[in-house]
């Protein structure tokens, strides 16, 4: 078994915390996005063929840190452009390009696209398709969209994709995209059949990985909070944390905590094989962010009315975690498939 | 169902429907119902409108200028005005500090202070938390000492909803240090004008301002202002705390805000979605089993017993059911939910008109009901006290 | 507001408690039904113009105490049959001899039926169904059916009326019911129409006053063992009721106990109107069956080893409110009632 | 999804896979699948056909009879068994009072009893909680006075798990009644053929008889069966209740239930049900967390580190969550669940062929689940220790 961290793993977990701490990189600033990108990170989400220096747990790991340390950053979008476009062609110099910096590209699954919306039309010649909540896509110049039928790769400029971007519920610029019969030509077409399937399947695996990845890193964040917190906070004579009632809860916590970090380490394991079942990779994400929104509640419920202001960031944790739940893609989408898979 | 209402109270409940229903200014309606943050003009504006029908202090003894109303007048007016869209009727005054100045207060006192508040021209707040005094109250530091006929405070209290507001403040303060903690503490009436007091805004994370820090040095409070006997506070802080949990289960707010989540699952198709169906049929029956769980306990305060611990209960079932209810009302907007940024709430856009926010106000409400299981007493001290006092456990 | 209990209803809620206490009446027993009747507690179930002494809420009196004390004797079906008689014809001769215990009749409900399967057939000459689990039937004469269209009434030895009987979870005898072409003659259709839906309507608000009460009386009884227990039961030098964390689940069960008891007195204050709403009549027994089972599983718990054992009646307990949840009719049928409703 | 499982970890999976498929009786297994309860002889003869193949002690050393196996050996045989519906491989002697043979007991204890755990011949229980000693086992009271070469032990034992079927109990008597607590307290093997031992049954709630009451009346049992030093004996239960902990998730069983589940959703046309497929995805999510919890704490243990309260961790959840399959079992059955009557469970029918009774075994697991939570150190207590541990709090 080989679950535990690798000494280079070890290395980018230290580099990445420490460039966060200490840090004030709760709001989203082009400097930051452009420092992050230059520090190399996310060559994390690709391997060495293809030019980057990691795969599913090096993503993971920085994605952790984005979580734990409430960067305003959204890296998880970039990371999926790029695992589609390396499951693609990992020769390809737009990757090297997205890794600099140079170039901002998000990747987009069907899932995430409203109801029915995403068509390819015309005999494969032009896509359509509606995306809500979107983020980090204003800074994007391309759209990576893995579809079972067809890889694409769409510029951002192109007439024919709308965008309106607006601050969402979690502080990010969130954009709603609509692609309106948007051409496509030979080159905007990555790969076809089987291949194609692969690509979105890689996609999954990558965003599953994300995702659970950012909500572990939150939750432990949080729990941590509440810990250091209870057992300074005195009340009745001692410390809180010396309440039986309220050691249970944080056991609880602590449990979910956990928990949260091992279904965020299943999905990112599944990003280094072929096969990991779909239905998996949803349980993972729905889990990790149940688990988390607890710990979320009970850090404030914890702290009592300190929680409920916006000196302590258990209220900006709280929020971020709404919108992994319900952002298109999210733990309710993924709640909403499981439903409708018969295995 | 049927509670067994007497005809007196049908007629009452009908009195207030209609005069809510006539009374209560759109504007201030449709901002309660979207769940959107009112000023204190909205406030003020509805409650001047009670104070005109002599309804602000429905409970309060007609020689104070009350309606003698009985407790189930009490419950059927706020059920009614809470469920038509009527804003909070703010307790500082009429809830809270009232009942302690025409129980324990002077002549002079209630002459002062009561006809202020029935008339609401005075807006009070409450002063009773410090940053080291949460739920243990008695363990304030808050200091007042003697100089001549006034009392110098110094301290600061926190968590004081709407001081930036509010004329007066009533505050539990330390007269005696030496005594043991529940002893030694005085109840003060204090002007907010008075030099020496600073009010430091504390910003909500549902992007509000309505929670305050209130800053005390040395501040002159003529001995007057006190209520009672020195060092004897605490009685009249408990007999206050008595009175805000008894009216803390909101029964109608828990039915606007189930009707406001059934409008927008309809908005959206998903009347028929059974993971819709399931969670609201659960947070139905929570709120049918809270509502007669109130009736039972009304229906006991009306045969003449005080409430006890099941107060607590209410206070308890209250804050959870109605917190359940505003985080699964946002669980149906979805991604719709997503283009707000509550921390721009009070600076940018307090606009309904702007179709990306025009569900702010649901998104805000979620964020501010994770607040009520931590006021009032948290929900883990109203454990302790029906453990203690409904089951005779430590 | 007329909530707590007249004079009358109080001595009768003591009365009944008196006879039960000291009584081991957990095994059904012949013996014990016709005392039960002769004591006139079947007489709760209508009120005096048709010979009874009640109404909703002394039957719920009744059945309150037959669930704190696991009387094995199951009243409610007998409850639901005079409700439907009384509504039908106050008169009628049969309601004297079921409450006097001379003849046993259960009443049924459409939805207590399996799928689909009750039908008037041959333009209302006969009728089919099939339904499970049904509880004294195996005692009853007389079956009771209200039906949208119309009332019946309907021998147990006709000669298309199949039973067949078997010892259930709870320890009451069970009985499956077919009716297979039971032909109708005019004396065994009660009423029709409007006449038909009024008496259903009658039947289910009695239904469910009569399960909601047995749960609250198991739950309230469940609680006060467990309450006991922790005062007396001594572990680590005190006793286990003065440890924090299980005071404050001591607390959420006093809590569920008192919900369970509100759910209760909403259904029998329903029994006294004409128009109580059905969703509300499902949400009372669907969340009293949630309260009663949190508390009967939690009473195991606190309990320790001692609650695995069949020297207590937790685990009986427990047994019968699992049967109140997925007997046709209960709680589970409710749940699912109320996904199909949708105002 | 991939752990990272080495070539020797599949290669021996797929042994103990294919060993099993070969060897497990059809008849038992079908009982294990079901959840009927199972006899003496049905856990002997599986334990036979695991004692020819060396596999009843797998993870003791060689030189005791077991195989050294890995940490990972260890959880894939369990999990392989498990899942493929092999009896639970009772613990009482190998995984209990075994390694406190082999580790703290004389060469002659050794060699006495540990090759009668290996080759399945001697039968052994645990005599452990008192009835005025449950979680706080240092408080027990059966006493053991030294008379020349022997103890004589007074008291009582219980929730003695098959104790009616044992050959041999391990108990810990209290050897020193002025010492404190958990000193005075003497770790003694008991031939349970002496004269002065009763059992007595314990009916469960799902009917079956698995526990006991030992009373031991002045029983002489000779001082050389007392393992390490006298009033030591507290160390070596500690020991051991190490050991109990970390066999105690039970992915194989959680595993083989959801598919149970599964199929007999499927036979109730629910596979579509919107309703079932919520709780099916709730408890697989359940049991896919409890998996890789497993996992990490069992690469951790690969690592060279000792479980900590991970092992208590796992406890909590695998307790819970094998509990809430068990009872959604129930109710995907409906009203097919109420034909059995739990309480006549061994007396009349034991008997699958009964069609209405077919289903018996989910109800009797139903209620039997309950236990898990309480027994092995109660889930309250585990989230003591995690709090004390975990967490560094009181």
């Amino acid at each position: 078994m080989k679950l535990t961290l690798t000494q280079e793993q070890s290395m980018l977990a230290d580099s990445v915390t420490r460039f966060m701490t200490g840090k004030n990189a709760t709001g989203e600033e082009e400097s930051i996005w452009r420092e992050v990108a230059e520090l190399g990170w996310l060559g994390a989400g690709v391997g060495e063929s293809a030019g980057g220096f990691g795969g599913g747990r090096e993503m993971a790991i920085v994605m952790e840190s984005v979580g734990g340390n409430e960067l305003a950053e959204a890296l998880a979008p970039v990371f999926v452009a790029l695992a589609i476009l390396e499951k693609s062609d990992p020769e390809a110099a737009l990757i090297s390009r997205i890794i600099s910096g140079d170039v901002v590209a998000c990747g987009l699954l069907p899932e995430m696209a409203a109801d029915d919306s995403l068509q390819l039309e015309d005999e494969m010649t032009s896509v359509s398709g509606q995306f809500h909540a979107l983020a980090n896509v204003h800074r994007a110049r391309h759209l990576v969209l893995a579809l079972p039928e067809a890889t694409l790769l769409l510029s951002v400029s192109d007439a024919n994709v709308h965008l309106r971007s607006y601050r969402g519920m979690d502080g990010k610029t969130k954009s709603d995209l609509k692609l309106d019969h948007v051409a496509l030509s030979e080159a905007s077409v990555l790969s076809k059949g089987p291949d194609a399937v692969a690509a979105l399947n890689r996609a999954r695996v990558t965003h599953a990985a994300a995702i659970t990845a950012e909500c572990s890193g939150l939750a432990a964040a949080l729990f941590q909070y509440t810990l250091d917190y209870v057992q300074q906070r005195r009340q009745f004579g001692q410390p809180i944390g010396g309440f039986q009632a309220l050691q249970h809860r944080l056991v609880d916590m602590f449990v979910a905590v956990e928990e949260v970090q091992s279904l965020a380490l299943a999905a990112a394991r599944a990003a280094t094989i072929e096969d990991a079942p779909e239905s998996a990779l949803s349980r993972a994400i729905a889990g990790a962010s149940d688990r988390a929104l607890h710990v979320a509640k009970e850090a404030i419920q914890l702290h009592g009315a300190v929680g409920m202001t916006e000196d302590l960031p258990l209220g900006a944790g709280l929020r971020r975690l709404k919108v992994l739940q319900l952002v298109p893609g999210g733990a309710e989408t993924q709640k909403r498939r499981l439903l409708q898979s018969f295995n | 169902m049927d509670a067994g209402w007497s005809p007196e109270d049908r007629a009452f409940r009908k009195e207030v429907r209609d005069f809510t229903q006539e009374k209560l200014p759109a504007a201030i309606r449709d901002k309660v119902m979207s769940g959107r943050p009112l000023e204190r003009q909205d406030y003020m504006r509805w409650q001047d409108i009670l104070a005109q029908k002599g309804w602000i202090a429905g409970f309060w003894p007609k020689c104070h200028g009350g309606q003698d109303w009985t407790a189930s007048q009490s419950y059927i007016f706020q059920e009614e005005t809470t469920y038509a869209g009527a804003p909070w009727l703010l307790p500082f005054g009429v809830n809270y500090v009232g009942p302690v100045i025409y129980t324990y207060g002077t002549e002079e006192q209630k002459a002062r202070h009561l006809p202020g508040i029935v008339s609401n021209e005075v807006f009070w707040c409450q002063g009773y938390s410090e940053p080291n005094a949460g739920s243990d109250l008695a363990r304030l530091s808050t200091r007042a000492h003697r100089d001549g006929d006034s009392y110098i405070v110094t301290g600061s209290k926190i968590w004081t909803s709407m001081a930036h507001w509010a004329d007066w403040i009533f505050a539990l303060v330390r007269t005696d240090s030496d005594a043991k903690p529940q002893a030694g503490i005085s109840f003060l009436l204090i002007d907010l004008n008075s030099p020496g007091i600073t009010i430091q805004p504390i910003q909500s994370i549902e992007g509000a301002h309505h929670l305050n820090q209130v800053f005390f040095d040395n501040v002159r409070v003529p001995v007057d202002n006190r209520i009672g006997e020195e060092n004897a506070g605490w009685t009249y802080a408990k007999f206050l705390l008595g009175h805000e949990r008894v009216l803390s289960a909101e029964i109608g707010k828990a039915k606007r805000m189930l009707e406001r989540l059934r409008s927008l699952a309809e908005e959206r198709n998903l009347a028929r979605d059974p993971r819709y169906l399931e969670n609201l049929a659960r947070l139905e029956t929570d709120v049918l089993a809270l509502e007669w769980t109130t009736l039972r306990m009304l229906d006991t305060v009306m045969g003449g017993t005080a409430p006890g611990v099941e107060a607590s209960m209410l206070k308890l079932r209250g804050s959870t059911v109605v917190q359940e209810i505003a985080e699964y009302t946002v669980d149906v907007l979805g991604h719709e939910a997503l283009a707000f940024d509550p921390l721009f709430l009070e600076e940018t856009i307090n606009d309904p008109s702007s179709e990306l926010s025009r569900n702010m106000g649901v998104v805000s409400e979620f964020l501010f009901q994770r607040a009520p299981t931590i006021w009032g007493g948290s929900n883990e001290i109203q454990r302790n006290i029906i453990s203690k006092h409904a089951l005779g456990l430590g």
